[in-house]
């Protein structure tokens, strides 16, 4: 992790979403808690990882880096500037340098609108007049995510998926923005469009020296496309490492349970790796377990897992930036990293 | 080789929209035998889920025409009288989709769906079917199932939700069982969940299954046999680890390809397929994957395009579509894929 | 579902009170007099202050709205017409007798109209409209669709008045449409009476029932789950009424519950019509005779109508759809 | 019905006129000139007398070919709004208030609308002493209420006495004001709730009878006291105000059964003694009013006569302008049809304020379209032009025809631009308005008016005023309109109800019926003088002759019609005649046929 100043410094992230009911007057009667003290870490055209399962608040967290929701405690610090609460005229220089690219392809882009009217709109909206015109920088965007540049006057319902979110990238590009955080950005995809999608954002980072915020489920996206990963569970970083350490030697339950599960396309006759299995389902974050939040279903839970919740720090064996948040860290590294050995 | 349990035979399904016909399902052959399991893998628009529909017979009579023969146990499903069906359909041949939310109906309690099933072909009383309910829940693993049986789907979770549609699958102990897609919607945790309890269940009842996914990781977990569907037809067939393996055809190099591994290379890009999934209303001459096939001109006269390549099948059942001869195959697929481990 | 109950039932009281105070403001607004109507033809000032006086609107308005208000929940006592008990919206400007006998007098005519017509553009509403989804793009689909849509752009005074000329008068088919037979004494009397005034006040409504019920219905039969359970191997008959009715009961139980609460409140037209003496007829003379405490009755049976439709129909609607958790 | 019986009247027959169909020619068979079309003879209101003793005696003559039994079913647009009789003053509460209420003196009415005022309670139409200022009645013997108890004078005083109490602001006031001398008789008695009775007012029970004192002489007082609102209320069963709801009986007739707005049912009051009643007949044994259907409607029924409407009549909506040819076109609807023209007088009234000059008047008289205006309303049998102030059933009225309207009904402009030049007006400004909303006529014959008044030299403009508020603001003394559409019906048949609110200086305030505001002293003079008149003859004459003086000298309005009005009944009706007095059927007399 280079020690200059981080592009993107998060600490204490915490964002509470309000219940309401009960009777006669209804309050404030709970809080789902989504994203419950979040410190995380992107440095300039570093591609951060964010994996977890349904519900762990890896979208929530994209949501707070770009100000669409405002945090209920933290700070996050964008190129030295405290953008926590700020306003939206305080907002507005950084706005343009922050984008994001969503999942759902069909959904992201307003049907009525041609596909030149999207990629512009950022321009138009900022008040942005590149050189030659908005109209030429969009052909050139169109042409840079590998779209015909003629489809300048279509409209999305032309496209297919993987088109769409080009268009999608196109637009999240047309301010040269220095941070782009992708919530799920292949995951409607087929597999084959999936990878096209994928190498297109590999190429813009290496060429463009974008930092990412790679939000995703499937572990091997995320192992190929970002250089440090964080695996969230329940609202928490439970383990954030470099790609290679934490892929192959994962300390953490969670983690270790997480890459066992995905199933491997490599049929190998040899057994498969230790199988884990969790049992159970994702807790509800309306009351979250005390402590540690994965010990209800974790198979080496004890009583001070309970009481008290495990700070994520480098735990004794894992290497530099490599932090675990477990009082029982797992030893060793995982059967497949020593077969590659 | 006694008669498989389930044959499809040159299965053609077409539907007529407003632009025209559309061939979804363009002469599909295959079979399936007692306590195995068949994977079906294909990209959206390869005509798999239309197979399943098929199957069970659940097309709409007046906008689409099934021709080809499904037999199951001898009895070709397509001439069947939709009361035959009926009394075969949730017996004999049950079905699991994608999304269990939209699936089960949320206006009755899970026990009643379930025992809805069982009442309808056991002629069982309610309470006989009760029972049976519960007993399938907790053969599913849901905890307190004798609580959870009054509840609406809406209040299980995702992975039990899954769980009570297999169970009222399972409920009358059919011989096949035909899963579409059934672990997409599920993070990774529960899939791994949900495929251990279909393996177990298939040892214990010796249900064949037709798994139908995208998915080749899956695929690599569950299914005995692999049948790679490209445009409405299939391009390759075989073993698992024939297919995963020694793949013969362009478009499963190019799935392989394209999926990121847990511990391959990583400064290495993909090798995705380029181009667009194919058009069904018109599609392509010849071999359909034709047009994205990077081997397309390798191939001499350019038959390629002009006439589609039938599916030769050797004595095991392993089978590919395509022009390369077996030594081009070889050849090509060694410097295409990338240095695969062991 | 009682909280639900209690809270719903709050919010009532206080839209009625609203609208109380806004009809009572809304009528001085007008510019016309209501004391000139009962002063006679010499209609000197001296006497006019007197009419002013006994009808108690020389009081100023909040004053006069005050007295109303205490009437309503403690009852009143009016000089000479004696003590009015509690629920009291006292007495007719123009005939003196109380507004809440002459509501309750009158509304077994409006409840027999509006449930009579419920029915039937129910049946013949949702049964076209079930017809047309079964066979959806059919001919019958087609037909179903247009017929209901040719009746409901039919206006009743035409319609009913020409049904009636040659039902009743001419072929003497059909007794003239009145009231007075009440329901109890002589219901085939009752019936019959009011057998054209049901079918030609549903003619409009009909449409809106197929037209809804037809694509509810489509929508439902496409749902995953009526997928399922044909893959089930249930009948097409089990799955229709089981899974996709119970679907699109929903909306259409909805906007059965608004209908029949607008219909509550009197069906102006329809009453003309056919002469009938319901609530409509009624609100007709609180207008034209200037009379405020009837019109504020009629004003608020209406509205308490559509308040109590809507409480009715969202409790309903939970009761349909166990995913709908009532506050 | 809510608004005043004068507005009343006018605004149900306008409703009635008002939406006649502009057809262009005059509409039935018949020829044009003065005689209406298929009406019967014009002349019959003429004969108004006064009865004699012996005409007070009872029984009433027989209908010729009438059977007692079976039941009549009035059919009218609304309710009774009052049943007690102090409160009674509109017209169609008066026609059921005939058949339950009596008075001192009523009107015998023969076939054809010949009307004599004779004793009804009384024995004769009273004798009337000191130049008019004192009256006494004596009452007939057998005089019972329904529940058998005796009728006595004091129950007639009760009734006169219950006028000035505090819920009675509904009735007439000619009698309270003569009494007490002031319009504000309130003020000077409360009513009989006090204990105290009203000192002019003397009865002597054992010789049974009663003397009224009045501060001002009222030659004409027995006609005053015809009126319902001055019938007897038996002492013992007054219940105040809840006496509207359930009123007690003296007539033929007693309220059975009222359902408010729905139907009311009046049976036989078997103590009702025929020998006392000169007046009225009781063949059916009961009457069953139905109450909502409107005048198409109604008609509709009458014409179609089936399913019980074969015993029906219609109750005060006439046949609208719709049906009128199909009614009077169709030879047994015809013979099922009453006819007559309304009481009163429809008129333009000139404001005398701002029109001082009477050549201007006059020449506004000379101009006035009238025929156009009538073929508007539907032609002639919408009813005749109107020359005078007194209309035909005013007793002792006297045709005359100043501005010669009969013989140029069209308008005379030329004559009326000679007028004007004459008197320098030429181009004067005329404010023209009528109540718009009432009926869509007004909005046809203003075009023809200003057109008119155009080429005779006026400038006229038009400014209608919406019907609901159209009265309080033409009673505004202050209001700025030249010439206001308008219309007056007599309380009873003399000329003094008509010349004196109309055109007495003195009544000239907000609200009052003075609309033209004529204030000249020599009228106030007259109108003071005709009024103590005793002989009725004389007082007649002299009504008639102010009639002409004021139409000639001063021309204060621009008489328009006397509107006919048309009644359909079923055919197993017999004895329908038609009630010059409240322009209704006289139900009285009918019978219903085998």
């Amino acid at each position: 992790m280079s020690g200059t100043d981080p592009l993107l410094d998060v600490t204490g992230l915490t964002k509470h979403f309000p219940v309401r009911g009960g009777f006669p007057v209804r309050r404030t009667v709970g809080a789902v808690q989504a994203v419950d003290g979040l410190d995380l870490r992107v440095a300039e055209g570093e591609s951060l990882g964010l994996v977890g399962e349904s519900g762990c608040g890896k979208s929530t967290t994209g949501r707070l880096i770009t100000r669409l929701l405002e945090p209920t405690a933290g700070k996050i610090t964008y190129a030295g500037q405290d953008i926590t609460h700020a306003s939206r005229k305080e907002l507005a220089p950084v706005r343009s340098e922050i984008q994001m690219i969503f999942q759902d392809p069909y959904a992201s882009l307003n049907p009525r609108h041609t596909v030149g009217k999207i990629v512009s709109g950022p321009m138009e909206i900022n008040g942005i007049d590149p050189k030659g015109g908005r109209e030429r920088r969009a052909r050139e965007l169109l042409e840079i995510v590998g779209l015909n540049p003629e489809h300048y006057n279509r409209f999305p319902h032309e496209f297919s998926g993987g088109q769409r979110q080009r268009i999608g990238v196109a637009r999240a590009l047309a301010l040269s923005p220095r941070l782009v955080v992708a919530d799920e950005p292949v995951s409607a995809l087929d597999v084959s469009i999936q990878a096209q999608v994928v190498n297109l954002l590999q190429t813009l980072q290496r060429d463009l020296g974008i930092a990412f915020v790679f939000i995703a489920h499937d572990l091997a996206i995320v192992r190929h496309f970002s250089q440090r990963v964080a695996v969230m569970y329940l609202g928490r970083i439970v383990e954030t490492a470099d790609r290679d350490d934490l892929y192959e030697n994962p300390r953490h339950p969670y983690t270790r349970a997480l890459l066992s599960a995905v199933p491997e396309a490599t049929a190998s006759d040899t057994p498969p790796r230790t199988r884990i299995r969790l049992t159970g389902d994702v807790p509800s974050p309306l009351n979250p377990p005390s402590g540690c939040r994965f010990r209800t279903r974790c198979w080496k839970a004890t009583e001070r897992c309970a009481a008290e919740a495990p700070a994520l720090v480098r735990v004794e064996g894992n290497g530099v930036g490599h932090l675990t948040a477990c009082h029982y860290p797992e030893a060793g590294r995982t059967m497949t990293s020593q077969a590659a050995a | 080789m006694n008669t498989p349990f389930l044959s499809v035979r040159d299965l053609r399904v077409a539907f007529s929209t407003e632009d025209g016909l559309v061939r979804a399902v363009d002469g599909l052959s295959f079979d399936l035998e007692q306590g195995s399991t068949l994977g079906i893998v294909g990209e959206s628009g390869s005509g798999k889920s239309v197979t399943n529909l098929a199957i069970l017979g659940l097309h709409d009579r007046e906008h689409t025409d099934v021709d080809g023969e499904i037999l199951l146990d001898g009895k070709d499903l397509l001439t069947a009288t939709e009361r035959e069906l009926e009394r075969l359909r949730g017996n004999t041949m049950s079905m699991i989709f994608q999304d269990a939310l939209a699936s089960l109906s949320p206006f009755h309690t899970v026990g009643r769906q379930i025992g809805e099933t069982y009442r309808k072909h056991t002629g069982a009383s309610r309470h006989e079917a009760r029972a049976r309910s519960v007993e399938m829940l907790r053969r599913v693993g849901i905890p307190q199932p004798d609580l959870r049986v009054d509840d609406y789907p809406h209040q299980f979770s995702g992975g039990m939700r899954q769980r009570a549609m297999i169970a009222m699958a399972l409920v009358c102990d059919p011989e096949l069982l035909i899963a579409d897609e059934p672990t997409t919607a599920l993070d990774v945790t529960v899939q791994a969940q949900i495929m251990d309890l279909l393996k177990d269940l298939q040892q214990e009842f010796g249900t064949a299954i037709v798994f139908v996914t995208h998915d080749l990781g899956v695929i690599a977990n569950i299914a005995d046999d692999v049948l790679v569907m490209y445009g409405g037809r299939c391009v390759e067939r075989g073993t698992r680890n024939q297919v995963l393996r020694t793949p013969q055809h362009p478009y499963t190099w190019g799935l392989l390809g394209s999926m990121p591994s847990l511990d391959g290379p990583v400064d290495v890009p993909l090798s995705p397929i380029p181009g667009l999934p194919p058009s069904l209303l018109n599609p392509p001459s010849g071999c359909r994957f034709h047009p994205r096939c990077a081997f397309a001109e390798k191939v001499h006269g350019g038959r390629c395009a002009t006439d589609s390549p039938p599916l030769e099948i050797n004595g095991g059942g392993r089978g590919t579509a395509c022009h390369l001869t077996a030594e081009q195959r070889r050849e090509f697929f060694v410097d295409y894929a990338t240095p695969q481990p062991n | 579902m009682f909280r639900f109950l209690v809270r719903r039932t709050l919010g009532a009281l206080l839209i009625l009170l609203i609208i109380s105070a806004l009809t009572f403001v809304l009528f001085y607004v007008a510019p016309r007099d209501p004391a000139r109507a009962a002063c006679g033809k010499l209609c000197t000032p001296q006497t006019l202050a007197l009419v002013r006086h006994n009808l108690g609107i020389s009081d100023p308005l909040p004053v006069q709205y005050w007295h109303w208000l205490v009437g309503v929940f403690a009852g009143r006592d009016y000089t000479g017409l004696g003590h009015c008990p509690a629920p009291c919206l006292g007495y007719s400007f123009t005939n003196h007798e109380p507004v809440l006998g002459l509501i309750t007098d009158r509304f077994p005519t409006t409840l027999s109209l509006s449930i009579g017509s419920a029915v039937v553009f129910v049946v013949f509403g949702v049964g076209t409209g079930m017809i047309a989804a079964v066979k959806q793009g059919r001919a019958l689909d087609k037909i179903a669709s247009s017929a209901s849509l040719v009746g409901s752009s039919l206006q009743i005074y035409i319609v009913g008045v020409v049904a009636m000329y040659y039902l009743s008068d001419e072929w003497h088919l059909l007794p003239r449409p009145q009231d007075s037979a009440g329901f109890t004494q002589d219901p085939g009397a009752w019936f019959k009476g009011l057998l054209l005034p049901w079918l030609v006040l549903a003619l409009i409504f009909t449409a809106n029932y197929t037209r809804m019920t037809r694509s509810q219905l489509v929508e439902s039969l496409s749902e995953d789950y009526v997928r399922t359970a044909r893959a089930k191997g249930l009948s097409r008959r089990t799955v229709f009424f089981r899974f996709a009715w119970r679907g699109a009961m929903g909306p259409i139980v909805t906007i059965l519950g608004l209908d029949i609460g607008y219909l509550l409140g009197g069906a102006i037209i329809t009453e003309e019509t056919f002469g009938l003496h319901g609530i409509g007829a009624l609100s007709i003379k609180a207008v034209r005779d200037n009379d405020l405490p009837l019109l504020l009755g009629v004003v608020l049976t209406a509205a308490a109508a559509i308040v109590v439709a809507n409480i009715v129909v969202d409790a309903v609607y939970a009761l349909i759809d166990p995913r709908i958790r009532l506050a | 019905m809510s608004i005043s019986r004068r507005n009343f009247v006018i605004a149900t027959s306008v409703a009635a006129g008002g939406s006649m169909v502009l057809s262009a020619c005059s509409s039935g068979g018949g020829g044009g000139g003065t005689g209406g079309s298929g009406s019967t003879s014009t002349a019959k209101y003429s004969a108004v007398s006064i009865g004699t003793a012996d005409d007070s005696k009872g029984p009433a003559p027989e209908v010729t070919g009438a059977r007692k039994g079976g039941t009549i079913h009035p059919i009218g647009p609304d309710d009774f709004s009052h049943l007690d009789p102090q409160r009674i003053y509109y017209s169609w509460n008066s026609t059921v208030g005939n058949l339950y209420i009596r008075c001192l003196t009523g009107y015998k009415i023969a076939s054809g609308g010949a009307m004599k005022l004779v004793g009804d309670l009384a024995t004769d139409t009273g004798t009337m002493s000191d130049d008019g200022k004192t009256w006494t009645f004596t009452l007939k013997d057998g005089l019972k209420w329904e529940d058998g108890s005796e009728l006595t004078v004091e129950d007639v005083r009760h009734g006169i006495e219950r006028g000035f109490a505090s819920f009675t602001t509904e009735g007439a006031t000619y009698l309270q004001s003569a009494l007490t001398g002031t319009n504000d008789f309130r003020s000077v008695y409360k009513g009989p709730y006090g204990g105290k009775h009203l000192s002019s007012v003397v009865t002597d029970t054992a010789k049974k009878t009663i003397t009224f004192h009045l501060r001002t002489a009222r030659p004409d007082l027995n006609w005053t006291l015809a009126m319902h609102s001055y019938g007897a209320v038996p002492v013992k069963h007054d219940t105040k105000e809840k006496y509207d709801k359930d009123p007690v009986s003296c007539g033929p007739y007693r309220i059975k059964q009222h359902s408010v707005d729905k139907s009311l049912t009046l049976v036989r009051n078997t103590h009702w003694d025929p020998a006392t009643d000169p007046i009225r007949n009781a063949y059916p044994d009961s009457f069953v009013f139905e109450f909502g259907p409107e005048g198409l409607q109604a008609t509709d029924r009458l014409i179609a006569d089936s399913g019980g409407d074969e015993f029906a009549v219609m109750a005060y909506s006439g046949v609208p302008a719709e049906r009128i040819q199909k009614v009077l076109g169709t030879a047994d609807l015809k013979a099922r049809t009453v006819d007559g023209l309304l009481t009163g007088l429809y008129y333009y009234a000139i404001n005398c304020k701002r029109i001082t000059d009477v050549k201007v008047r006059q020449a506004l008289n000379y101009a006035w379209p009238l025929e156009q205006i009538r073929r508007i309303y539907g032609g002639p049998s919408a009813g005749e032009y109107a020359t005078t102030v007194l209309s035909p059933d005013i007793a002792g009225r006297v045709k005359f025809d100043i501005y010669g309207k009969l013989t140029k009904p069209q308008g005379d402009t030329a004559k009326a631009k000679a007028l004007l030049k004459e008197a320098g007006k030429l181009g004067q400004k005329i404010v023209y308005t009528y109540p718009q909303g009432a009926s869509d006529a007004y909005d046809k014959t203003k075009v023809v008016i200003a057109a008119a008044l155009k080429e005779a030299g006026f400038d006229p403009v038009v400014k209608p005023v919406e019907s609901t508020s159209y009265y309080d603001q033409i009673q505004q003394i202050d209001n700025q309109f030249d010439v206001m559409w308008f219309g007056w019906s007599p309380d009873w048949p003399t000329g003094y109800t008509l010349l004196q609110p109309l055109f007495d200086g003195t009544t000239i305030a907000n609200g009052a019926n003075n609309v033209s505001q004529l204030n000249v002293p020599w009228v106030n003079a007259a109108i003071k003088k005709d009024a103590v008149i005793a002989d009725p003859a004389k007082a007649n004459a002299a009504w008639a002759a102010l009639d002409r003086q004021i139409m000639e000298k001063e021309a204060p309005i621009i008489p328009e019609t006397y509107q006919r009005r048309y009644y359909l009944y079923g055919d197993k009706v017999g004895g329908g005649e038609f009630d010059p007095l409240f322009s209704a059927f006289i139900l009285y007399k009918l019978y219903a046929k085998a």
